[in-house]
């Protein structure tokens, strides 16, 4: 087996993961290298989510019944879970939401219902980048339509960067807000967060981050971003589905109107008038997702036990032999940066006019489960000039030798075109 | 939770009623629908008089009586003191057992040392606390609103 | 044991809920009467979702690998059988969201931004009643203030009911949607959808309906009901929290704007502009809650095996017997209607001036397990002078025996503040 | 599902280049980027030509070029039938077992069948037809849009 320095335990860790021992295929192992997609749930995720429904479940808040004031303390227990996760100041700053699109959502309606000095109207302009997830593209279309704000963005470098030349046009005094993504899911790049983060405070602009691809990977410190707002997923950090978080700084929660209305977010409702509970619950209408929260926290305590630094340095060790391993593959070119420097795990490539598709599709009838397409990115593929790419992407319970396997599998691949 | 004290002060309140006071305040507790309209009056920071009105459950209500019984006659850093001693206790999560020098501060207050285990029922005991809090801010100037996003 | 027409084999019911063992205050037998706020899980639900997540776990669509595929045809599933279960026309009708409360809201964003002949502006008019759950109400107090629109609403009558005597003054030719609640969370009323959606479709106003108490209890056809959008919740029907249905007639899903815009809603994607999938996808931003789709698939295979009708029988033959018991306690008050008729299995009620949360408290003590007060629905104990009720509220598993424990209980906390 | 004769159409595709037609049409399979350019040339109902243009997999690529072969010459009757047939094979998720006189309308088409089981291809697959549908109806009249609803 191939031995890279900085590699964890993998055979420890993938017992925890039932999933993994899955054959497909007609008894072919599963080498499941999707999980920028979504990753897989240690056994450990699943025991909370049982125990929860089997001792505890009830509605939250409000209850004076014991199973209610357990759920209650289990749920508010996992908000500190991810407070002390992503270093929040503050517990009352983390909002659970269902995925990370509707986290950033939130953060596009907060701002186009807000009064001043945050309002997002006609006179002021929204700014993104060119390689977002369509979940930080369209909520920013859908409010430049709806207030009639202009939507810019940062362009793309040859080799899959943002293109921050013309920064101090980009972001102006009219910036309203700068929202881009930390890790790229389809390119792998990790953004330069500071400089970004200095032009936008220049001109006063707020700073949302999507940590989709970040949170599960490495150490994340809102502190340290600098940012008002960071969103994420649960189900890509190994949480059920169902679960998101947007964490914001505290006063703008105090001060931003309410997204969804309904039970739990308000204070006081009348017939003609309501007010509304403080943050965090002011953004959670209706029965939150309880499990899924309890299922999030023990996710987070299975990540902490390894330890994110170590996850983060597993996944570089990996990415750099991935990276290495698919240069050797003919016709392979990777769409994106391709060393394994400010680089995540995901890598995406095409393999000569083969279409994604059917590079996938033989990987898989190899038990090889990467993904094709345009990965909710398709401005990246149309900036890149091609149809689609295939994206292998790897996590804490990858190992150099299913690398192989997929080196493997793409050499059966051109065979079988060829 | 429901120590005979606090069924007492329950059936049996003290100084209820509303009566002249320097500043009057209406706190809600939005979870359960407790409402206390509470007026304080001063002699300089001696506090002469507590006077209440409101619905709510045993515990608040109870809360209040209290809160009369205890702060009526004391200066204001005395019933600071209270105050803050009675908030630490009932954040305390059932984890705090009273010791002896609390229980000179707190005297009957150290009843509700039980209802600190029940998260949904700690904001009826401190209803009238905060409220006591906001309308000494006010009477005594100095910003109310402050004050409470500290409490 | 009470033996009553119409019940359920609850001893073998109660076996498939493992919580339903569970003792509390030092071995205190659990009995659970607060099935309003949300239910308990069979053995089967928690299967599904372990399964799903031990076996299939992936991203939906657009997978080409096994286990996407798989899941897919999982989620895709369940959307079958959600569909079959409200015997919608059509599975693409079916959208899930993260709860009811979201599925009002994204109704009353779709109107809000709206083409004719659905916008909802200055020149027109909401209707809902005074019995609605904050879910169905602040929804449209949000977008009255933020378009302008009247808010409108039926009052209550004393006994408990719709007052629809001045019909023709609330719902009129400027009113575009009324929104009501099938069966009321607090007061257990069924309301008379009938004449509600005669008056509604004489003026042309859309009508969406809360079946968030109905659909866990009775049998729920969409087709008969003639609304134009049925909201419900998973977590109350026997399926996990985190999940949510909007049904809505194809044409109007067709015609109206999306609301929360991210991944797997969109058909095509450029910076300049996007298109939408068709519904329901257009209304699914993001990865959808997967497994707690899965889940609420199989909750329905748990109830279809015992029978929307069985069920309703049941819970008719509890609520009877509860009314009566109820009557029984000095000085309680039932609010809500007083007998059976037209009522769900919800019974919220005072007891002298014992406040409710004492009134829980004690209960619980005892381990009955009820909810007090205002169960976000604070307007109805605004109407009725109340600061909050006391409520139980059954379920398939529900026994007379725990009935009859409340009763007991009462009297217990009549002793103690008596 | 990659069948040999799959395989020949896509390396070696029938009728491919874009020529002279009666309609245009351009259709995207929005969840792959597979895209085709389609133009249909009709003497009566006589299909003249069927010429595309596209970029896709090998499915949606090796579909296109049967599509040419099967449907050029053909009378419009007969190519609808081909079309329905090729279309219920396709939605018949894997259930379906091609049997002889599937097999003589559609030729070549018959090795998609194993297609049908996934899916994510069953698009790929129909995307050509689908797009001559389309352009049928624009070309002989007709609504072109209620057409592709109910494809
Ligand atoms: C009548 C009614 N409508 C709406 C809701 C909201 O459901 P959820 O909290 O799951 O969004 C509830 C339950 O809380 C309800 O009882
Ligand atoms: C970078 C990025 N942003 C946002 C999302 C959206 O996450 P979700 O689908 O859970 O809402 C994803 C994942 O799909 C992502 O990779």
């Amino acid at each position: 087996m191939t031995q890279l320095p900085g590699l964890l335990d993998t055979e420890a860790i993938r017992k925890d993961f039932p999933i993994l021992d899955r054959q497909v295929h007609d008894g072919r192992k599963l080498v499941y290298l999707d999980n920028a997609a979504t990753s897989q749930k240690p056994r450990q995720v699943l025991d909370a989510l049982s125990e929860y429904y089997e001792r505890y479940n009830a509605n939250v808040h409000r209850g004076v019944h014991v199973l209610a004031e357990e759920a209650t303390a289990l749920y508010e227990g996992a908000r500190d879970k991810v407070a002390e996760f992503i270093n929040a100041p503050s517990r009352d700053e983390v909002i659970f939401t269902k995925n990370a699109s509707e986290s950033l959502n939130l953060v596009a309606n907060m701002l186009g219902w807000a009064d001043e000095p945050y309002r997002v109207d006609h006179e002021t302009e929204i700014v993104i980048t060119e390689m977002e997830h369509h979940s930080n593209i369209v909520p920013w279309q859908l409010l430049a339509q709806r207030t009639g704000a202009k939507l810019k963005w940062f362009g793309l470098t040859d080799d899959g960067r943002l293109d921050l030349s013309n920064i101090n046009e980009v972001i102006t005094e009219k910036t309203k807000i700068v929202s881009f993504v930390l890790v790229s899911n389809i390119l792998g790049t990790v953004n330069p967060v500071e400089t970004i983060i200095r032009r936008a405070q220049e001109v006063g602009a707020l700073v949302c981050i999507d940590a989709s691809q970040a949170a599960p990977h490495m150490p994340l410190d809102v502190q340290a971003l600098q940012a008002d707002f960071v969103a994420f997923t649960g189900h890509k950090m190994c949480g059920p589905t169902g679960i998101g978080v947007l964490w914001g700084r505290q006063e703008l929660l105090e001060d931003l109107p309410p997204f969804l209305g309904g039970g739990e977010m308000i204070e006081t409702v009348s017939m003609h008038s309501s007010t509304y509970a403080p943050a965090p619950h002011k953004f959670e209408a209706g029965t939150p997702p309880i499990a899924q929260a309890v299922g999030l926290g023990a996710a987070i305590d299975y990540l902490n036990a390894i330890g994110m630094d170590k996850v983060l340095a597993h996944e570089h060790a990996l990415t750099e032999y991935a990276v290495k391993r698919l240069g050797e593959v003919p016709d392979l070119r990777i769409i994106g940066p391709t060393t394994a420097e400010d680089r995540g795990a995901a890598i995406s490539f095409t393999l000569g006019d083969i279409h994604p598709h059917d590079v996938g599709q033989v990987l898989d009838e190899q038990g090889i489960a990467v993904r094709v397409g345009h990965h909710c990115a398709r401005p990246v593929c149309l900036r890149y000039g091609i149809p689609a790419t295939t994206r292998a992407s790897f996590y804490l319970y990858s190992t150099p030798a299913e690398i192989d396997a997929l080196v493997e599998g793409l050499e059966h691949v051109r065979n079988f075109f060829g | 939770m429901y120590q005979e004290v606090i069924l007492d002060h329950y059936k049996n309140p003290h100084g209820r009623g509303l009566r002249d006071g320097d500043a009057e305040v209406h706190h809600v507790n939005p979870t359960c629908g407790d409402e206390i309209t509470l007026r304080v009056k001063y002699d300089g920071t001696t506090i002469e008089d507590v006077s209440y009105e409101g619905q709510g459950c045993s515990i608040s209500q109870a809360s209040a009586s209290v809160l009369n019984e205890l702060l009526v006659g004391k200066d204001l850093a005395d019933a600071r003191k209270i105050q803050e001693t009675f908030l630490e206790l009932m954040q305390s999560k059932g984890r705090l057992e009273p010791d002896d020098a609390m229980e000179d501060v707190l005297e009957d207050a150290v009843a509700f040392a039980g209802v600190s285990k029940y998260p949904a029922r700690v904001k009826c005991a401190l209803l009238s606390w905060m409220a006591w809090k906001d309308a000494t801010a006010q009477a005594l100037g100095g910003a109310a609103d402050a004050e409470r996003k500290t409490a």
